[in-house]
Formats: C-alpha cells, structure tokens, sequence
C-alpha cells in the first residue's frame, strides 16, 4: 500500500493511543478531583453536595463513560475547562502554543543553518584540525543540557556585559517582529544547542557514508567537480538522516520548551503543561499534553511526507 | 592508435608515506576500437588498476604511487591535477560500475542523472537535454525511453539498470570506455544482452575498452586482448587465442583448467547411479505461494505462486541440480524442503527431520559470529536433543578433519577465508549424519579457483558417505560439474529435467536453450550475442488461482521437457 | 581485555573512559560518605563562600560544601542513570525479540504502544509520570526507565527483524533448534554490540534528563543534593556567588560528555566499516 | 482627605510643570511573580491575589501607610458609645466600573455573603459578631454587633471585605466578572502571565496621573529584576531577597524595603504526636537559632520577632520564651518528654511561596538535627500545600504568614475556639482565648496592649508554632516613577499616587 496513505491512516490511530494513555494517566495522579478542583472550598462541602458536583463534572460515571464524553468533546474542539485558569483549555492553548511552536522552530531552523552545513563542512574535511574542531564544538553541543546553557548564557550576560536577555513582558510575533526576535533568539538558542550539534554530527556521518558510496564514484567518474557531486548527488541523500532527527527532535523541543520557558520567563505553553501538572488540573493536563503529542505526532507526519518527496525509494515502495 | 598506455602503474592505500602497495607496476596499452579484458580474482588489484586509470582511486584513499599512464599521447593520468582529471573523466574517459543498483544515485530521477550530463557536459539546456537523453536510452535499446526518464532507479531492474549505466558512460561520448565488471550482479541472460549490447556500441562508436571481470569465460567471446592479473602484479598478457589456447603462465592454466567453465554437457559427472533405489527425498507437486498484502486492512490481493507444482526425487549419491535465474523459484523450493518456508501445497517425503540438512550461499551469514567453532558444530547436536559429550567432540575433529580444516575448535568464524567458512558449514551440515544435503548456492559466493576446490570436496563426501544433494545454482558451469541430473526452473515451474548431459547438450525447452546460450564459455569467441528484452512473466496470481497442469514431453530415457503454454 | 586496549587507543574512547573513571570515583566515594565534607552539614561561618583553602569549590547558601554535595549528586546521578537505564534495557530488550520473532500481532500490539509513548517529548512523559509517583529518586529512576523503553525495544527489533532473516538463523532452524536458543543464542548474542552502544548513550540521556526533572524540583528532594536541583539553586545567586553555577553547570557537562565519548568510540569499534579503518 | 491630597497634588504638578496633557497614553509597566490565585475578593487569602484585587475593589475603609484608618467606599464612620453599633456613611460619588452607585443594598448584600458559610469567606471570623446590617438610606449603612467589638473596624480594612454589586453576587458572577469600584478595571488577564488595568476614570477616590497598568507575571524574580534593568518593567514587587538585595546595584533603580507585618514560622501541629508535648514544642523553639535563619536565608534582610508583629503592639522579641538559642535546654526539654533521642517528623514548605521557603526548611531542618530531631522535607505546589494547610495535614510547615495591623483580627482566626483557621492551628488554649476575647472589647489603647502583651508571652511559651521573623517588602522602580509609598501591609495601592515622568 502507498506509503503517504498508509501513514495517514497510523495517525488517528496513534492519536487515539495517546488520548487513552492521557487520559488514564492523569486519573493515576493522587488526590480527589474535586479536592483538586475547589481547592480550600472543598472542605466546606456537605457529602450531598460533593455527589452533585461528581455528578456534574461526569465523575460519578466510570472510566470509560468519562473518556467517551471526553473524546466527544474533543472531536468537537472543546478539551474542557482549566480549574487553574478558569478558562477554556482550548483558548489556553491558543493564547500559549504559537511562542512555544515558535520556540522550537526557531530553533530547528537555527539548529539546521549551524548543523548542516557544519556537518557537511566537516564530512569533506574528514579527519583534518577543521574537522576535528567541529567535532568537538558538536559533542560539547550534544553534551550540554539545554538548561545548563540558558544559566551560562544568562550569566555570561549578567556578568560579562552586565545586562540581562530581555526578559520581561512578551512580545509575540504580530505585534513586533523585531522584538519578539530579540526576545526568542536567546531561549532559542539554549534550547537548540543540542539540536545543532546532533544535526552536525549526523550530516556529517551521512555525508562521509554517502561520499564512499557508489553513486558518488559514478558522478564522479562523469567528469563533476566536487562542489557539484556534494551539492546535487550527496546532499539530497545525507538530508534524509537529517530530516528524520528533526522529527524525533522536534519532541525534545518541545519537552525543553517546559525548561527553558520557566527560565526565561516565557509564557508558553510548556510553562502551563509544568504548572497544570504540579496543580493537578486534570482538564488542562489532558488537553495540553494531548495537543504537544498531537504536534509531536504531527511534525513526525511532516517529516514522514518529506521522506517520500526526499526519496522515492520510499514514496512508491520499494521492495 | 595507442589511446592509454600504462608503464609499470604502482597504486597504494593508507596515509601518505605510508602506503600499503597493492599493484605492483602493472603495464598495458589499449588502442582505440580495441578491448583490453583484465582478469583475476578478488584481491588481484584488476578494479584497483581500473580506478587508478581516471584516478577515482584518490576517492577510495588509495594513490599513485608510481609509473605512467599516458592518455591520447598528451597527458599523464598519474601526474594530472584534479582539475585536469575533471576535464577527462566522462568526455574522454567513462566509466561502467559493478553494482547498477548501488551505482545510480537512488533519490534522483534516472532522466536527472542522464541529462546532467548534457548540461554540464554538452553545454545543453531545455528540451534539447531530454530529447538528447531520449536518444541515449534508446541507444542501449531500452524500450519507451522517454517514459524511463522519469522513473527512480529503483523502479528498475537490474538489467536496465545496467543499460542507463552505459548510456550514461556513453553520453559524455568518451574515447575510452572502463567496465568494471558490469554483469556479475546480473542473471545469465541478462548478462548475455549487456555483453551484446557493448559489443555492438563498441562497434558502432569505435571506443577502446577496458574489461574488468573475474570470468576468463566471459572476455573470450569479447576481448582483442588479455592482462591476467594475480596478487597485484600482470602474470601474463597476450592476444585473446593466444593466452587462452596456449597460456604460459600457471596461473592462467589454473584459471582455464581447474575453474569450472561451461561446456554444454561434456564436463557432466559419470558416476551417477539410478537403479530403482529408494529415494531418499521425494517431493511431489510442491507449491509455495505468498500472500500480497493490501496494506492497512492486510485484504489480499492476490499471491506470488513462487514455486508451482514442482515435483522430482533424489535417490542416495545422486546430485539433482536445480538451476534458473532470480526469481525462478529454485531457492523457495529448498527452503520449502527444509520448512523454512510454509509449502502451500504438496508432499515431501524424507527419512525424518534430521535427515536433510542445508548449506547456504553466504557462509559469512550463516555462522553465527558470536560463536565459537565447537559451539557451531554442537548446536545440531543440541537441537537433536544429544549430550555434547566426548563422541560427539571426536566426530566435530574427524569432521573437521574431513574437510581439510584445522583441527581447532576454539576458532570464531572470522578467523577463517570464506572457502574454509564454507567447509565449516559442510562439516556442521554433517554433524547429524543427514541423507540429504541441500546446497543453496554454495558456492556461488566464492572465488572461482575456491569453488573448484569446495566442489571436489562436494563429490568426495558424497561418494564416502553416500548422500544426495540437491545443487540449487543460478551458475551453469558450477552445476555441469557437480549435477547427475538436471531440473531447469522457469517462472516457478519445473520446465526440463533430465540427465545432466542430455538437458546441457540437448536443450528443448525455449527457455533452456536461451539459458544455455547465454552461458559464456571459452570455446565461443567472438560471437554476436542476439539482443533481447523480454523480462521474466509475472507470478502474480488472483487468490485461488490454479495453474494448469503441466503436460511433458519424454525426449529420451531420462529427459523430458514441459509443453510451452499460453496461461 | 584487547577490546578495553582498543577503546583506550581510540581518542574519544579513551577521554570518555577517564572521565567516566573519574567520575565514578567521586560517586562511589559520595556515596560511599567518604566525602571532604558532610554534604548535609551547614558552615554557619561559611555561608557562600569562594572557593578556597577549605572548600575548594566553594560554599551555598546553607554554608555547605559544593565539592561534597557535587559527589553526592554524581553518585545519585549515576545510580538513577544505571538502574533506569538497566530496567528500559531489559524490558526493551524482551519487548524487543519477542516483537520481532512472534511478529503480526505481538508485534503490532507492542510497537503501537511504543509510538504511543514515543509521542510525548521525553520530558512530558517523564513529567506525567512523576506525577502519578510523586517526587523522589525512585520515581526518577521509573520515569526515565519508561521513557527509554521505546527506544530499546525499537534498537533491538531492527536488528533482531534482520538478524531473524540470517542464515544461521535459518540453519538453526533447519537443525531444529528451541526458539530459547535461537533468541539468546543466535538473537541476543549478535545484539550486544549496539546494545552496548545504545546503553551508554542512553546513560548520558538519562543523566539529562534526572538533570532536568530535579532542576525542575521533581527529582531528588532538599536537602538532598542533586545536580539540577543546584543549578536551580544557583538562580538567584549567579551573580554573587557563580561557583554554584559554574561547578554543577561543568559536572553535568563532562558527565554526558564521558558517556557520549564513551559510545561513540564504542560505535566506531562495533562498526566494522569503521574497525577497519582503525586497524 | 485622600481626594483632596491627590487632586490638589496633580493640579500642583500640572500647573507647576506648565505640562499639557501627555498625547500618548502613559502605562505603568508593573512586574510581579505571584499570580493571583482567583478573583472573588472575598474568598482569597494569597498576597497575590490581595494584591491585585485591592487594585479593582474597595473595602469600607482601608488602612493607610501607617496602618491608620482611611476612608474608602465610606466616608465617615462612628462606634456607639458602648462600641455594639457602627455606623457608615457611604461616598455617594461612589460608583461600580459600570456607572451604577455603590449603595447601602450593596453594602449589607456584599456582608451576608461573607457571612454566609457556604462562601468559605476567608475572613468570616472576623465578622460574626454582626448581627444584623441596617440601611436607613441609601448612603448609611449601620451593623449591629453582639458586644463591644472595637478591633472589627480593622478587620474591615481588607479587601477581603470588599463592596461587591448586589446584582453581581445574585447573578453569581463574584469571582468571574470584576466588578469592584476600586482605581482601576480589569481589561485583559491571562492567568499566570498578564494582566492590564486601565484608570476608571470616575472612581470616585480621586484622579490617577497615568492611563493604566500593565502586569507582567514573571516567575523568577529573576527575570523581573531583568525586566527592570530593561526598562520593561516600571515598577515591581519582589519577594526573594536575593534578588532584591542586586537591585540597588543599577544606578537607574531604587529599592523600597518596608517592614511588613507578615510573619515567618514554623508552624507546629498540636494535634499530631509528638508534637502534643508541650516540652517538646518548646525544646524546638529552644533549639531555633532565628537570627541564623534569617541570615541565611534572608541575607538579614529583616527582623527577629514574636508573634505581634504590628509596631504599635510589638514588643521585644527576647524577652520571650527561649529567643535566644539554647540547645542544651532543648535537649534537656526532649528528654524530659521522653524524647531523649529524638525524633522524625515530616516539615512541609511550598515551592517558591515564599521564595525562602525551600531554605527555611532546609535550615530548620539543620538546626534540630543538632538536638536530634530528624526532620524529612516535603517541597509542594503552591496549591497543594495550601490543600494540606488547610486540612490540618501535616507535622510542621514553614509559613509566611499575613499579618494585620491589630492583633485580635490578625489572629483570631487560629486562636480562638471558633476562630476558622482553628484546625488549621489545632491547638486550643483557654488562656488564649480569653485573652484574645478581653482584647476584643477594651476600647481602652493602654489596656489592650497589656493585653496583648501577655497573649504574645503565653503564646511564645506554649510554642504551638514557632514565630521565627519578618522580612522586608521590596519594591523596586525605575528612575521617572513617583510617589509610591509602601505599607507594611504589602499593598500596592499607593500606585495610585503614583507619577510618571515623560
């Protein structure tokens, strides 16, 4: 079957997985609902009361009552009420995920404008002192926890330029572009580190692969430059190691999004996923979590797509 | 006119200064119109030398390290810049690779690789790039050009593969051709129409070539002349009937002697014995289909019948070769008779479970590395549910013994080369005392010097301890050699069997004769291979499907052929 | 032994393997309480002091040594790294082999659930599950077990799927031995070497990733030391007192960086193509 | 008074200054790092939400920054004579943002839902000696009381008594709809993130010198120290002295420390073993070195004291039971409850509230291991801990507690035997009691702090919590923002007098 199809088909079905696994998670959590829900009222309530309220909120139904009616909702674009908040988890999400989706593309694409090039740069150069300083500057990068990063770039700006990265209140994109730039480019920075330095050392173990392999002897042997054969033969295969570790990356940044927000004061939606679960708001859990899995998933379609346009190898299945 | 003239070429690998030399000063001409074929084993330095001529040596760590090659009288390839080497590679000198699949470059459009060239090359753009790469792929005679422009290589096969490849090297229209053993990665009859279709280019455009091949067989229908290599060095070079009818050198001896070479049922053993014996495996309207799978919901679409109402029997000290091309469906019966693999239908009769036992075409794959010598030799004699004890150990060292290796059982897999791998594998195959032994090409990945000795082996167990074989090869030459009686697979399907020297010298089936005349042999020197593009049918079956029955021909006493059908 | 000899005459393998020395020195010595100082004990005199004479990493807010407390936490680390790690290899391995040999629906079953996981960003889940469990040390060690299942299973799968299609798997077969056999046998036996590398990378994650959920509170709890918790201790005290960034920010760094040497070196030398090349 | 001061004041600087209207609006960028947790005036008990709500809402009357009583929503008031009945005489210029009145309707409705249990009002204790409100008009407002009750005046400076719509509270909007009369409406709040405030322009306490406010909710005070250095926030609350202490390092930054009357403790739970003993209880306020704590984890930034904490009422601290440290007299008291070789308890703190919450406890925890007490630490969520707070369940927690400007309504709540945070303290005292009842009805200033006086000493030997110190409230402006005056009730409602330079 066509590959394209076939992974749009496994989507709503993973999708679904992760619901149920959401959803019992977070009924996992110790302490009561509506102990949770009502906080310091919740002792005020007679029993009767404390029925009623089960009874309203569908608690008093099992399980998987519960989860239909959560699902059915879902289907319909309402992922419940945020006790914390009190506001719909939906218009949460929409106020907070765009910084945090930001967040993490912006540092895919810094991550992709060091790393690649990086890589390749060093492929070509294998086992010479530039190479070798790539090396090392990208396992550094790989070895660094996003967090360590952001505290050092923090203090080497306190204490060696005597400011601090903008921090304040956010600017988002639509208001001030620049701005919000200015306000993004470190955090982004932190957080795709990491990224950057495994996207150097995969472009460069694919690039020293696919420069042994073959089809590169053969562009070779047309009477191509080296600039040429790397360019047009080796790149477009060395993007597909690339492209599958931004998908699987892509979660990491949106995981290090909860970090790196909380450190830099940024009010996505990785600050709120933290917040949710330390205040045990169910509905907000449910429906954050949901929607990170969702984009994670979503992204990883992306790069699934891309995979069959970079090689038809997979997009007409190969044998 | 001389076109390339190499002087004592010395080629080296590993960092500078401190490079392991691996061609020895290696010289040759070719002149223009003229096939130089190099020939040697694996490790004779024949694709080093190859590559070191347009220097794509530099790519593969390797380097000049001495020595001349001239090109046109003007320019020393071993001397040139990269620059200057840019400039020749592809106008002047092009190049055909081993492995068609892993020589095209999987992510770009067969017709984007083709028109590169014109682009870059030629200087062309637009339409002019694809209608001159339309005449390119029609040039090597594949059949709707302009539709295979825009396929992916893996859309291909090999054979056609194999086809862009030369238009490829062709349509930078270079004075000098280098085919590095174009045809071993292809089937028998494909290799005849990539053979014929060289020839004829070469005729046409009048290109000096080179021809790299392991297969002294090969070149004798192609080459002017020969550079036998061996260890690096150049131990004879002559024209073509001189160095194959009177080679001086021991090692060309060794190479047309002792190798087995193709010889349309004169070299068929004569020890075969058929007496009404019980046979020891008898397999009767065997069939193996699998399932092709609709993908999410897994409704099947219909089944591949890769084996298909196969019957025949072996009887003790007899060799049946099966022998067909990719995709005939030789390997699934083996596998089929060792349940590897579910047969759909059919019955097959053995003395018992350990009385048959396999060898399998690559002996790297099938020792497991992690184990030791005695511990791969146990492992049938575990599985049978037997102690290891001292009687067992002792047959592991007679065995070992037996087959000429060293009688130590302490080794791993990788300390041995493959032909003594291979002979590991026979010895564990013997462990359990098997009736049987099915050899899946076993000795197909060998070196052809190796196989004859793997093959004399072969015989020798079977007269001592009186075992059938069933010789499943795609090699003819190999088969002649070992087989009493020979069942030829098409499509799946047994379409001639017989005593060897009857089916190899009397072909009657349509398909036989096309296989055997495409098998190269020293004693048919420059032939015209006939053209020809029709691809194996496809075994793709509605479910429930039932071929029809077979209806044979008897030819002679042990030799019948299966009517041609049109199903 | 001439493979521990191999490792040290590759340069990364040899880094790796000092640093990972030195390190599993301090742990076993921080654990073990053979510490400078009382990693608990609080200086009164000594509150965030410089390095020095006495403490030569310096002293936190309390007046406790650093140094002491960073061998306490690396010793943490490791113990949360090696037992999280070891309960994703074994489950992931069994889940793994089994998927790969049973197949169809075993193996959909397993792997599906395994995307599942594989959905959430790794710190999300690790963050769920801390908190069904609670903060601690334990839970760390079960969230980050969890989180690094999928990858094991799909590590061993891949290769087992292949090595199911060897030929000596299919001569085992024909020999007709038990499928225990073939599994540890033939199966397991050929994965060691990318689960060698795999678990030594996925020490460097784990790492990381306790880093992470103690930085965020959810780890170990105070006045236990652990090395996220001191970063996010140093928060508010980078500018007056930046030994308590700068030391645990370098000890978390060299500890991923040892184990990422480790395997990469460890790759190299699994790798035949590469083994070549070093020979 | 208030109107008068701050419309002569803006008059005087705009006349001075020859300015003209500014063109632009001018906002007042304010940085904090609490949220409010809720918005119904009545029920919350975070600073934070205090905060921000005393910013939209009025009480009858407020305190000023010597904790004097100010008018707010009423203009005048008057005890009779025997202190039973109090009189309000409403601002009739007084609206709701909506333009309607603030009534007497509005008054006795906004009292009987704090009075009403079901609301959980926080500061309902403080109250139920009402026993009924009269409105002889709509701009009088008259509560009768059980007995003499001079100390519900203070009680009444809060906006936890705030004036809420009549309509609202039968709409049941209180809570979710901000409708208050205070300086300021609520236009926009993103929950943990923002929030903007704009000027009502017809409050009726005065004219505001800028347009609005916007808040910007940074959870590390970090980040608000960045924010100001930036120059994107204003003006800021800071809690953690660590960070407020790098403030004054900037040139263009001031830093305001006021005394609060919030207490830092260690609350103890009576009710569990064996903190039941009395010996036991005192052997851990002997074993506390409180100036060390402070030092530690305050940097020093504030003062050693009991449990009164208002300066009227304060008293010297070391005069009280076992101030000064004295571990040997902690071990002897141990032992003599049985305890010679110690004993484990669990101590509960709340993450980032206060922010010296995770070091008090670590130093609490250091201090009585020296006399064998072995303390684990449970670090909670803000609201999860405020769970356990309330439910009484836990063996001791580190709180920062509120303090208010008269003892009896600061603390009859946990001290008293209906007080309603009693099982929060879970520790009944009839001396306590009576005390806190004779402090109630003494009209007379000397006598009441006599009074209190002896309930501080009582309550500092019978150790039911341990009262450790007070910290400082910092807020923290950039150059160009005047007038702001602290309190030591942490309010930002100076903001209001507040000037913005161009």
């Amino acid at each position: 079957m066509n590959y394209v199809l076939r992974r749009l088909l496994m989507f709503p079905l993973v999708m679904l997985g992760v619901s149920v696994f959401v959803f019992v998670a977070i009924r996992l959590v110790p302490g009561d609902a509506i102990t949770a829900m009502l906080g310091t009222e919740s002792g005020l309530l007679t029993p009767a009361q404390r029925e009623s309220l089960a009874a309203y909120f569908g608690l008093d139904q099992n399980w998987a009552v519960q989860y239909w009616r959560w699902l059915g909702g879902l289907v319909q674009g309402d992922l419940g009420l945020s006790v914390t908040y009190g506001q719909p988890v939906s218009q949460i999400i929409a106020e907070r995920f765009p910084l945090t989706l930001e967040l993490a593309l912006l540092s895919m694409v810094i991550a992709l404008l060091i790393g690649l090039p990086a890589g390749v740069f060093a492929a070509t150069r294998a086992e010479r002192p530039s190479d070798l300083i790539v090396r090392v500057f990208a396992m550094i990068g790989q070895s660094t926890p996003n967090f360590v990063v952001a505290l050092l770039a923090i203090y080497v700006l306190s204490v060696g330029f005597g400011t601090l990265p903008t921090m304040g209140r956010f600017v988002p994109l639509t208001e001030d572009p620049l701005g919000n730039l200015a306000q993004l480019i470190l955090p982004a920075l932190a957080l795709g580190t990491a990224f950057a330095a495994a996207v150097t050392r995969i472009a460069r173990a694919a690039m020293l692969d696919i420069l042994s392999e073959d089809y590169v002897r053969t562009a070779r042997s047309k009477g191509f430059s080296q600039g040429y054969v790397i360019w047009r033969h080796a790149l477009p295969n060395a993007l597909i190691p690339v492209v599958t570790l931004s998908g699987v990356e892509f979660g990491y940044l949106l995981g290090g999004a909860v970090i790196v927000e909380q450190i830099f004061a940024l009010p996505g939606v990785g600050r709120v996923v933290l917040d949710a679960i330390l205040q045990r708001d169910y509905a907000l859990v449910q429906g954050v979590v949901l929607f990170i899995a969702f984009n994670f998933l979503l992204v990883n379609l992306l790069v699934d797509l891309a995979y069959a346009a970079l090689d038809p190898r997979i997009r007409y299945g190969a044998s | 006119m001389t076109l390339l003239s190499v002087e004592d070429l010395r080629v080296g690998f590993g960092r500078t200064g401190r490079e392991t030399e691996v061609v020895h000063g290696v010289s040759f001409d070719v002149a223009a119109g003229e096939t130089l074929a190099i020939v040697g084993e694996s490790g004779s330095g024949k694709s080093v030398t190859a590559m070191a001529v347009n220097r794509l040596i530099d790519y593969g760590g390797g380097r000049i390290l001495g020595g001349r090659a001239i090109y046109d009288g003007r320019i020393d390839v071993a001397a040139a810049t990269e620059a200057e080497m840019q400039r020749l590679r592809g106008r002047e000198i092009g190049m055909i690779f081993q492995e068609p699949m892993t020589a095209l470059n999987p992510v770009l459009k067969v017709g984007t690789q083709i028109g590169e060239i014109f682009r870059k090359q030629h200087g062309m753009s637009g339409r002019a790039v694809r209608q001159a790469s339309v005449r390119a792929l029609d040039r090597v005679r594949i059949p709707d050009a302009a539709r295979r422009l825009d396929q992916a290589p893996h859309q291909m096969s090999g054979g056609m593969l194999q086809r862009v490849m030369i238009a490829m090297a062709l349509a930078g229209e270079p004075r000098l051709l280098i085919a590095d053993e174009p045809t071993t990665a292809l089937d028998v009859t494909i290799q005849a129409q990539i053979m014929a279709l060289l020839a004829e280019l070469q005729r046409e455009t009048g290109t000096g070539l080179i021809f790299i091949t392991h297969d002294i067989g090969l070149v004798a229908g192609l080459a002017d002349r020969v550079l036998v290599m061996q260890g690096g060095k150049a131990v004879e070079s002559g024209p073509i009937d001189r160095v194959l009818d009177r080679p001086s050198h021991d090692y060309t001896r060794h190479l047309l002697n002792a190798v087995p070479h193709f010889r349309a049922g004169q070299a068929v053993r004569t020890d075969g014995v058929r007496d009404g014996r019980a046979p020891a495996l008898d397999v009767r309207d065997l069939a193996v289909r699998f399932p092709v799978g609709g993908g999410f919901l897994r409704r099947t679409r219909g089944e591949v019948h890769a084996v298909d109402g196969v019957s025949f029997d072996l009887v003790p000290g007899e060799t049946l070769g099966i022998v067909g091309e990719s995709g005939s469906g030789k390997s699934t019966t083996a596998r089929a008779i060792l349940n590897l693999v579910q047969p759909s239908a059919g019955a097959i009769d053995t003395e018992g479970r350990t009385a048959v036992q396999m060898v399998f075409q690559n002996p790297n794959a099938s020792l497991n590395p992690r184990m030791d010598v005695r511990a791969l030799l146990a492992e049938p004699v575990i599985a049978a549910g037997q102690r290891v004890d001292d009687a067992v150990v002792g047959r592991m060292r007679a065995l070992l013994a037996r087959v000429d290796l060293p009688d130590d059982l302490d080794r791993f897999p990788h300390e041995f080369s493959g032909g003594q791998r291979q002979r590991l594998c026979i010895a564990r195959a013997l462990m359990l005392n098997p009736r049987v032994l099915v050899l899946d090409e076993a000795v197909s990945a060998l070196d052809v010097s190796v196989q004859a000795k793997v093959l004399d082996l072969l015989v020798d167990l079977q007269r001592e301890f009186g075992l059938a074989y069933l010789f499943v090869s795609h090699d003819m030459a190999v088969v002649e050699r070992i087989a009493h009686r020979i069942a030829v697979l098409y499509a799946g399907r047994i379409v001639e069997m017989g005593a060897a020297r009857a089916v190899l010298s009397d072909p009657r089936h349509p398909y036989t004769r096309k296989l055997i005349s495409a098998v190269p042999s020293i004693e048919r020197r420059r032939i015209d291979y006939a053209l020809d593009t029709e691809e194996v049918p496809s075994l793709l079956r509605p479910v429930g499907f039932q071929t029809p029955a077979q209806v044979w021909r008897q030819i002679g006493p042990d030799h019948r052929v299966a009517s041609e059908q049109t199903a | 032994m001439s493979f521990l000899r191999a490792l040290l005459r590759h340069s990364s393998g040899r880094i790796g393997a000092i640093i990972i020395a030195v390190f599993a020195v301090a742990a076993i010595l921080g654990l073990a309480g053979l510490t400078p100082h009382d990693p608990l004990a609080q200086d009164r005199l000594a509150r965030l002091q410089a390095p020095g004479a006495r403490y030569w990493m310096g002293t936190d807010l309390f007046g406790r040594d650093i140094l002491s407390r960073l061998m306490v936490g690396i010793g943490q680390s490791f113990a949360v790294a090696l037992l999280s790690v070891g309960l994703a290899t074994s489950v992931g391995t069994v889940l793994g082999l089994t998927a790969a040999w049973f197949g169809r629906l075993w193996d959909g079953a397993v792997m599906r659930a395994m995307d599942v996981l594989l959905s959430f960003p790794a710190i999300l889940l690790a963050l769920l599950i801390v908190a069904i469990m609670g903060p601690g040390l334990v839970t760390s060690v079960v969230a980050i077990a969890i989180v690094y299942t999928p990858i094991f299973t799909r590590v061993v799968r891949g290769p087992a799927l292949s090595l199911k299609t060897r030929s000596f798997v299919d001569a085992a077969r024909t020999f007709g031995s038990s499928r225990r056999y073939i599994l540890t046998r033939h199966l397991l036996a050929n994965l060691v070497a990318p689960l060698t590398v795999q678990i030594t990378l996925a020490l460097a994650w784990a790492l990381l990733t306790e880093a992470a959920l103690s930085f965020l509170g959810l780890g170990a709890q105070p006045p236990n030391p652990s090395l996220g918790l001191m970063l996010s201790d140093s928060r508010n005290l980078m500018e007056s007192a930046p030994w308590m960034l700068v030391f645990p920010a370098l000890v978390i760094m060299l500890a991923v960086l040892g184990f990422n040497l480790l395997g990469d070196a460890l790759r190299d030398l699994f790798d035949p193509r590469t083994r070549r090349a070093l020979a | 008074m208030t109107i008068a001061r701050t419309l002569v004041s803006t008059i005087a600087i705009g006349a001075s200054l020859g300015l003209s209207a500014p063109l632009a609006a001018q906002t007042l960028n304010v940085a904090w790092s609490q949220d409010a947790t809720g918005l119904d005036p009545h029920t919350q008990t975070a600073f934070a939400s205090i905060r921000l709500l005393e910013l939209l809402y009025e009480p009858l009357v407020r305190l000023g920054p010597d904790l004097e009583i100010q008018p707010a929503l009423a203009e005048s008031w008057e005890f009779s004579d025997d202190a039973t009945t109090l009189t309000f005489n409403l601002d009739p210029e007084a609206t709701f943002h909506d333009g309607s009145p603030v009534t007497a309707g509005d008054v006795k409705a906004s009292f009987e839902r704090i009075l009403d249990e079901a609301t959980g009002a926080s500061a309902r204790a403080n109250y139920a000696s009402i026993t009924s409100i009269e409105t002889p008009d709509d701009h009088t407002v008259v509560f009768q009381l059980d007995g003499p009750n001079v100390p519900i005046l203070n009680g009444m400076a809060s906006v936890n008594a705030a004036i809420v719509p009549a309509k609202a509270i039968e709409a049941g909007t209180v809570g979710t709809e901000v409708m208050g009369s205070g300086p300021f409406t609520l236009e926009q709040r993103t929950p943990n993130a923002n929030a903007s405030l704009a000027v009502f322009e017809d409050w009726h306490g005065g004219d505001i010198a800028y347009d609005g406010i916007d808040i910007s909710v940074l959870p590390d005070e970090t980040a608000i120290l960045a924010a100001l250095r930036a120059g994107q926030a204003d003006f800021a609350f800071l809690s953690d002295p660590l960070v407020a202490t790098l403030v004054p390092r900037d040139e263009g930054l001031t830093l305001n420390a006021a005394p609060t009357l919030d207490y830092h403790v260690l609350q103890l739970n009576a009710s569990r073993e064996p903190m039941g003993e009395l010996k036991v209880r005192q052997a851990i306020s002997c074993a506390l070195d409180r100036q060390d704590i402070l030092d530690a984890a305050l940097l020093g930034e504030g003062e050693v004291t009991g449990p009164l904490t208002s300066p009227a009422y304060r008293n010297d601290p070391f005069s009280l039971f076992c101030y000064e440290q004295d571990q040997e007299r902690a071990r002897q008291l141990l032992a003599e409850a049985g305890y010679e070789d110690g004993f484990s308890a669990t101590i509960m703190a709340a993450n980032g509230e206060p922010p010296t919450a995770a070091a008090e406890a670590q130093l609490i925890q250091s201090q009585l291991a020296e006399v064998g007490i072995d303390l684990s630490i449970e670090m909670q969520e803000m609201n999860v801990y405020v769970d356990s707070w309330l439910a009484g369940d836990f063996d001791m927690a580190v709180a920062l507690n509120g303090g208010r400007a008269d003892p009896y309504t600061m603390y009859n709540r946990y001290w008293t035997k209906d007080g309603n945070l009693q099982n929060v303290a879970n520790y009944i005292d009839d001396t306590l009691d009576t005390l806190m009842q004779e402090g109630r009805v003494e009209t007379d200033e000397e006598a009441r702090k006599e009074i209190f006086a002896e309930f501080e000493r009582h309550l500092a030997e019978m150790a039911p919590w341990v009262w450790l110190y007070t910290g400082y409230t910092y807020t923290a402006q950039r150059e160009g923002v005047q007038g702001f005056e602290a309190t030591p009730t942490g309010s930002l409602f100076g903001l209001v007098d507040v000037t913005l330079a161009e």
